[in-house]
């Protein structure tokens, strides 16, 4: 049996040029892994991480279990177009074997074996019934996706991502390699005969109404337009969005060998970058679309255009790094770390002068174990201050006040800019400042502060607190009674303080000892961003005046009288929007201590 | 060939001369962000700044003196702002402090 | 009937006297010009709305042609009280009470001779911008367009060295109103406004302000000018300091213009005298009191309307206009 | 020139009879010019003029130095008009402008205070048993050449013209500042168009350059030139005013105070040694004059009588552009006929430099 036809031109030549494309990403990208992810890979390599992540690997890369779980009907098509494909290349494959046993087959004899199949005159219904079956899973998710284009909303997604001009081609490739694969085949039927419900059906149909001239005419025609449709897809493959086909499955398996985005570029990051296939869904729960309209620098576009070597500094600073859209990836791609990472290649320029003046520098007062950190925003709440003094007395706590008549800034902000090594410096300095005052805990009221603490200062021996986890200590322990006085509260998540540190708890149970809390509509993980956001330095004040008072519009619909809040930027930017009276958690406690 | 020490050297002007100034940068600033010119020059930025408490660095003044098209030493004053934010927090004006900061960074040190 | 006349016929003297007539009084206005409507005449636009002058002074002018106000123009008063106003040729008008509508004094910008007016080329007053935009022509001495304006406040304000220690008030907002028009009629043109302190005391002052600073990209510098000389190339060198740096600075621009003040009448002290009176020592008349009384005088009578006063904006003249019948009424029962 | 201003300040300036006080500094930097002051008005103009040798200086250096006190400098002054007194004179006139605001002053003084003219009355007649009438016209010497502009210009043997080109020549006039920014009343033209000098230039046919430091002072200072740490702040001065006269080419500067004329002179002679930067045309200096010297000239007399030698920027090209005829091998001789000494090649002069300066930055 002879397996070549000149219309599999385009079609081995595509498979050919993706193989080697592929092929060369991902060596090229191991190969460049910084020393230490490489170590982390080899030993990573044969535990059970990688029995994990072929588990992930079917859940996610072939049935795409979270976007099943952002919407089940975007999940379906997702499932249908991957997973369908992929069990027709599967079943494909076992129909060529039952039909000619294990033998030698090139793969494009699997490809279009109804092509060459046609001298084979026996059949077997089973496949024909299957394969026909998974084409119309597929087919109707090539309809959903067309549908999408028209109407997303169904789908649970508002907008939909902007595409450059390479994924429109592969995406038009895509939609017409199905329906050319059904008429294709429908024809082939038509002419010899055979097929199952589907294109058995439609080939009797155009057995009866159409000339047998004319489907010997556009019998290869047919085929041949397959065959392109499958060639030019595959070209386009490795350098549009649809890389993320193959690419997801070495994510799943070095994610599991514990890789990650650094604070510097690395090749790793390619890995996360090419992940991205672009469904847009990351685009619905940026404020920045969906209360300024800005619709060119969500993480889809600033992944787009770092892959492709034209990301903007405009583009890559303006973001709030709320990480609303990294809750929410498929993907699950490490969207801060990568704008990070990208604003460090940016902006970073190494100054070995700067920050000379921070030398013997030491304004802090008082001795304690406990060491309270207010932040640079903290100064300007003077409330959580005295709040968190009261406090401090009540639970007769010795403190030492680093920086109440004003300190070094943590550094996370620069950090956030992108000056990473200029950040470190700060870094050094309160570290050291830290250790000369021979402090066990540290004591923060400002997430931004406490993110950094714990991610960055790696303070050995000293425990890191967030004022709330510190509250709700000292209430557990009993060294802190407030009389549960009543009042309706609602609680605003801080970006760094859950997103970030995933501290969601502690601020409601103290809350909940002191009165009712009220959790607005958006909460908890999917909580809004107040708008004032360190990390974004493009957006005016006007701007961040609208996102904060869409979003405290929500906490007047709670019904509840108090707003309150535990980071100090989002207190003092939660009151410009909001009309209700905005505090500091630990204000709340110290007005109710019993 | 004698030397003669004259014991003083020609002191050399303060005035911003705004004629031979070379304003293309503070143009392209102001383009870039025309809230800038919005500055009423109250100090609140200053009288915050954490750096400032540290430091001489003045930000409203370097600022200033950038629009003037005086950028000497511009730089290097602007490295001395942590970039905290507090200066953002009490403009009157609403002025993007941090985006001015690292705007003017990004034009006077061109990258 | 009892007789009002109000001495003056520019906008305050046209309210006050639509407002007495309205009262049912038998109003005439004394006009020594030809013709109603005073120093808005001149006047183009008026901040913060950019309303033409006329709209004002045609408004009125038409108001008090249908009102059966007497008008008298060509008739320059040259002592009063409060029963009878004298004029020039030697006429004596009889009445009940005045209302002393007699407005402001443009300061003369000659005097501060540093800043060259009349000196040299393309230094001009605010005013006289207003009669360039009048005439639709703004335009340098040579017919070019100024590539770099400056404008100057406090030109006879708040200057011990010209015996002007009152802010004229509204020259802030003039200068950034005419600053707006001529970055509007010249957008390639660097406009720089140097002041000594920016007073946006209304409603709707602020924002233009802030629009002119933001959308027009206009350059405030705190300073005042101390000296303008000419340059090899026909243009100003201006010097100032930079108060705002610490620093002078040094400046050539193609056209200076300065915002000149308000200051007091010189027959106010005369009027004073000869009717009990009283002027404020910035030489304005002064009130009976500054507020339950602020537009009658200290003798029965006698009333005051406008900027005779003080400096004051269109809109404020205008309110006294009508509260000066308020009080006239309550005088004549 | 559109000054109409400077007539607006005018003052009452004597017509004969004058006594003459000195200046302390001209005498050594530009001796002739007080004796051409002298031999204009008597011999020329036929005036009576009085040099006396019993007056002194006036100590306004001093006092502007912080060294003499108000009361020193006031009994110094009585001393002054009491040798006027004594002479026989009423008009008092002087050479120097720090001298001339130092009257004005005092004089100023004792009219809004009283009791400080009692009191330096009797410490006078204290310390010298004089006593004293204040003068009825107080004028500088400059005023007077301007109130006999005219004459001049009639009894004028050159005028301030090209001689080749016949086109006036450019002269930039520098005022001291205490000729009138002290009292604006007290100078012709007022203190912002001051018209003393340039009346002078208008009649005798140069022609005034109007330029944006026109009115900067030339950095003299009193104390930023008499500590030499505070040089630099003086020497920028002038050079901020020599940049920006530079443009219109001026062919000489005329100052009116002993200082402005010294400093405008030997300032370019330091900023050309150390910076190279010289003003004029030929890479050469602008000179600087003394209005006597300008009168002189006009006169007829001869440069090197009028101690035009004693400059440090070389007068040569000027006299050549005014076609004034001039024996340059009598440059350096004395009246005696004698060597008087000749200075080193200068920068400023168009010489090529041959020290080296450690200059402190």
């Amino acid at each position: 049996m002879n397996f070549f036809a000149p219309f599999c031109i385009p079609f081995m030549v595509g498979a050919a040029v993706m193989a080697v494309a592929l092929v060369l990403k991902y060596v090229l990208w191991i190969w460049h892994l910084p020393r230490a992810d490489r170590k982390l890979l080899v030993s990573g390599i044969f535990t059970v991480q990688s029995i994990k992540a072929v588990g992930e690997v079917i859940s996610e890369s072939l049935l795409h279990r979270r976007i099943f779980k952002v919407n089940p009907l975007l999940g379906y098509m997702h499932a249908s177009l991957a997973f369908g494909w992929f069990l027709l290349i599967t079943v494909g494959w076992i129909e060529t074997i039952a039909y000619l046993g294990f033998r030698y087959v090139p793969l494009q004899g699997h490809v279009f074996f109804k092509y060459f199949a046609t001298c084979i005159a026996e059949h077997k219904p089973v496949f024909d019934f299957l394969m026909d079956l998974l084409l119309l899973i597929v087919l109707s998710g090539v309809a959903l996706a067309w549908g999408k284009r028209l109407y997303s909303k169904a789908m649970g997604m508002r907008r939909t991502t902007k595409h450059v001009l390479g994924d429109r081609v592969a995406l038009s490739a895509l939609w017409f390699i199905f329906p050319a694969r059904l008429v294709a085949e429908s024809l082939t039927c038509a002419i010899y005969g055979g097929g199952g419900f589907l294109t058995g059906s439609i080939s009797s149909f155009l057995a009866e109404h159409v000339s047998g001239s004319l489907l010997a005419a556009l019998y290869e025609p047919s085929w041949w337009f397959y065959s392109s449709m499958l060639g030019i897809f595959f070209v386009a493959l490795p350098f549009s969005r649809y890389m993320h086909i193959f690419t997801e499955i070495p994510l799943i398996f070095l994610r599991r060998y514990q890789l990650r985005p650094r604070e510097k570029e690395s090749s790793y990051d390619n890995f996360e970058i090419q992940a991205c296939s672009r469904c847009g869904i990351c685009l619905d729960p940026c404020q920045l679309q969906s209360e300024l309209g800005i619709n060119d620098v969500q993480s889809v576009y600033f992944l787009r255009d770092r892959r492709y070597n034209r990301l903007k500094l405009a583009v890559a600073n303006n973001c709030l790094m709320c990480g609303r859209c990294e809750a929410k990836c498929p993907v699950g791609i490490n969207l801060n770390s990568l704008r990070q990472n990208s604003r460090d290649t940016m902006r970073n320029i190494p100054d070995e002068s700067r920050y000379g003046y921070l030398a013997s520098l030491d304004r802090s007062q008082g001795e304690g174990r406990v060491g309270y950190f207010a932040g640079c925003m903290t100064l300007l709440t003077p409330r959580t201050l005295s709040a968190m003094e009261r406090i401090f007395a009540a639970a007769g706590e010795d403190v030492w006040w680093a920086d109440r008549n004003g300190g070094v800034c943590c550094g996370r902000p620069l950090k956030l800019s992108g000056e990473t090594d200029s950040a470190k410096k700060m870094m050094r300095y309160n570290k050291e400042l830290f250790y000369k005052h021979n402090i066990t805990t540290l004591v923060t009221s400002c997430p931004i502060c406490l993110r950094v603490f714990r991610d960055e200062y790696a303070l050995r021996g000293i425990e890191v607190l967030h004022h709330s986890e510190y509250i709700l200590r000292l209430m557990r322990q009993g060294r802190l009674k407030v009389d549960a006085a009543g009042g309706r509260f609602t609680y605003h998540d801080p970006c760094e303080l859950g997103r970030g540190c995933g501290i969601y708890d502690q601020p409601r149970a103290v809350i909940e000892a002191v009165g009712e809390l009220l959790e607005p509509k958006h909460t908890r993980e999917d909580s809004l961003c107040c708008g004032a956001s360190l990390a974004n330095t493009v957006i005016n004040d006007a701007q961040q005046l609208r996102i904060a008072r869409s979003m405290s519009a929500e906490f007047e619909q709670t019904g509840a009288s108090t707003v309150v809040t535990s980071c100090p930027l989002c207190k003092k930017t939660v009151a410009r929007g909001s009309s209700l009276p905005v505090k500091d958690l630990s204000e709340v406690v110290a007005e109710h201590l019993a | 060939m004698a030397a003669i020490d004259w014991g003083f050297s020609i002191n050399r002007p303060r005035t911003i001369d705004i004629d031979n100034n070379n304003l293309r940068k503070s143009d392209e600033i102001l383009r870039e962000m025309p809230e800038l010119q919005c500055c009423i020059g109250c100090g609140a930025c200053t009288a915050s700044c954490t750096a400032g408490n540290l430091t001489e660095f003045n930000f409203r003044k370097v600022h200033t003196l950038v629009r003037r098209g005086e950028y000497q030493g511009a730089y290097e004053e602007m490295n001395k702002c942590m970039l905290c934010g507090k200066c953002r927090l009490l403009c009157p004006r609403g002025i993007n402090t941090r985006g001015v900061v690292m705007l003017i960074k990004r034009k006077l040190g061109d990258f | 009937m009892k007789h009002v006349v109000v001495i003056g016929g520019g906008i305050a003297g046209m309210q006050s006297a639509l407002s007495l007539k309205k009262r049912g009084f038998d109003v005439t206005v004394v006009e020594k010009s030809n013709r109603l409507g005073g120093k808005l005449l001149n006047w183009h636009c008026l901040f913060p709305s950019f309303t033409p002058a006329t709209e004002v002074t045609d408004t009125l002018k038409q108001r008090i042609a249908d009102s059966g106000v007497e008008v008298r123009l060509n008739a320059e008063v040259v002592e009063f009280d409060r029963h009878h106003v004298v004029l020039a040729d030697g006429e004596r008008i009889e009445c009940d009470a005045v209302v002393l509508c007699s407005g402001f004094t443009l300061f003369d910008a000659r005097i501060k001779e540093e800043y060259g007016y009349g000196i040299y080329d393309n230094v001009y007053t605010s005013v006289d911008i207003e009669a360039m935009l009048n005439k639709g022509r703004v335009e340098l001495k040579n017919g070019g367009r100024p590539r770099r304006i400056a404008f100057l406040h406090c030109v006879g304000s708040r200057d011990e060295k010209v015996c002007q220690r009152h802010c004229s008030k509204v020259c802030c907002v003039t200068g950034v109103k005419q600053a707006i028009e001529m970055k509007q009629l010249f957008p390639e043109a660097d406009v720089f406004n140097f002041y000594m302190d920016i007073r946006m005391f209304g409603p709707g002052y602020e924002e233009m302000y802030r629009e002119a600073q933001q959308k027009y990209n206009i350059h405030f510098v705190r300073g005042r000018i101390s000296e303008a000389a000419p340059t090899i190339d026909g243009r100003l060198q201006l010097k100032a300091e930079d108060t705002l740096t610490g620093r002078p600075l040094k400046i050539s621009v193609d056209m200076l213009v300065l915002l000149v003040g308000m200051r007091s009448n010189d027959d106010n002290a005369r009027f004073a005298e000869h009717s009990g009176l009283q002027c404020a020592p910035s030489g304005f008349m002064a009130p009976a009191d500054m507020f339950l009384s602020n537009v009658a005088s200290g003798v029965g009578g006698i009333f005051y309307a406008g900027a005779v006063t003080a400096p004051k904006s269109v809109g404020e003249v205008l309110n006294d206009g009508a509260a000066v019948a308020e009080a006239v009424t309550g005088y004549l029962g | 020139m559109k000054r109409a201003t400077w007539s607006e300040y005018q003052k009452d300036i004597a017509d004969d009879k004058y006594y003459y006080a000195r200046s302390c500094i001209r005498q050594n930097f530009f001796p002739g010019s007080e004796k051409a002051f002298l031999d204009i008005l008597s011999k020329d103009l036929g005036k009576d003029i009085f040099d006396d040798p019993a007056h002194s200086s006036c100590t306004g250096i001093g006092y502007h130095s912080d060294i003499v006190p108000l009361e020193t400098i006031m009994t110094v002054v009585a001393r002054q008009f009491a040798m006027m007194t004594e002479s026989g004179y009423e008009n008092f006139v002087t050479s120097c402008i720090t001298s001339f605001g130092i009257y004005t002053e005092i004089l100023a003084t004792w009219e809004e205070f009283p009791e400080t003219e009692e009191r330096t009355r009797e410490n006078l007649y204290k310390t010298t048993g004089r006593e004293f009438r204040k003068p009825k016209c107080l004028a500088h010497t400059s005023d007077i050449i301007f109130h006999f502009r005219e004459d001049i210009a009639r009894l004028a043997k050159r005028r301030l013209v090209n001689s080749g080109t016949e086109e006036p020549l450019k002269v930039v006039e520098h005022i001291g500042c205490h000729y009138a920014k002290l009292f604006p009343k007290s100078g012709i033209g007022g203190s912002e168009f001051p018209y003393v000098l340039a009346g002078m230039v208008d009649a005798w046919g140069g022609e005034c350059v109007d330029y944006p430091e026109r009115r900067h002072c030339c950095g003299f200072g009193f104390r930023n030139y008499l500590v030499q740490a505070n040089r630099g702040y003086s020497v920028a001065n002038s050079q901020k005013k020599l940049e920006s006269m530079a443009p219109y080419h001026p062919d000489f500067i005329v100052a009116n105070c002993p200082g402005c004329t010294m400093f405008l002179d030997k300032w370019q002679y330091t900023i050309a040694e150390m910076d190279g930067r010289t003003y004029g045309g030929n890479g050469h200096g602008i000179p600087v004059l003394t209005y006597e010297e300008m009168a002189g000239l006009v006169l007829g007399y001869d440069p090197w009588e009028l101690g035009m030698q004693m400059h440090q920027v070389d007068v040569e090209p000027l006299l050549d552009k005014m076609g004034v005829d001039y024996d340059p091998a009598a440059k350096y001789l004395g009246r005696n006929g004698k060597f008087i000494g000749k200075p080193s090649a200068a920068v400023v002069n168009g010489c090529s430099q041959d020290f080296i300066y450690d200059i402190k930055l």
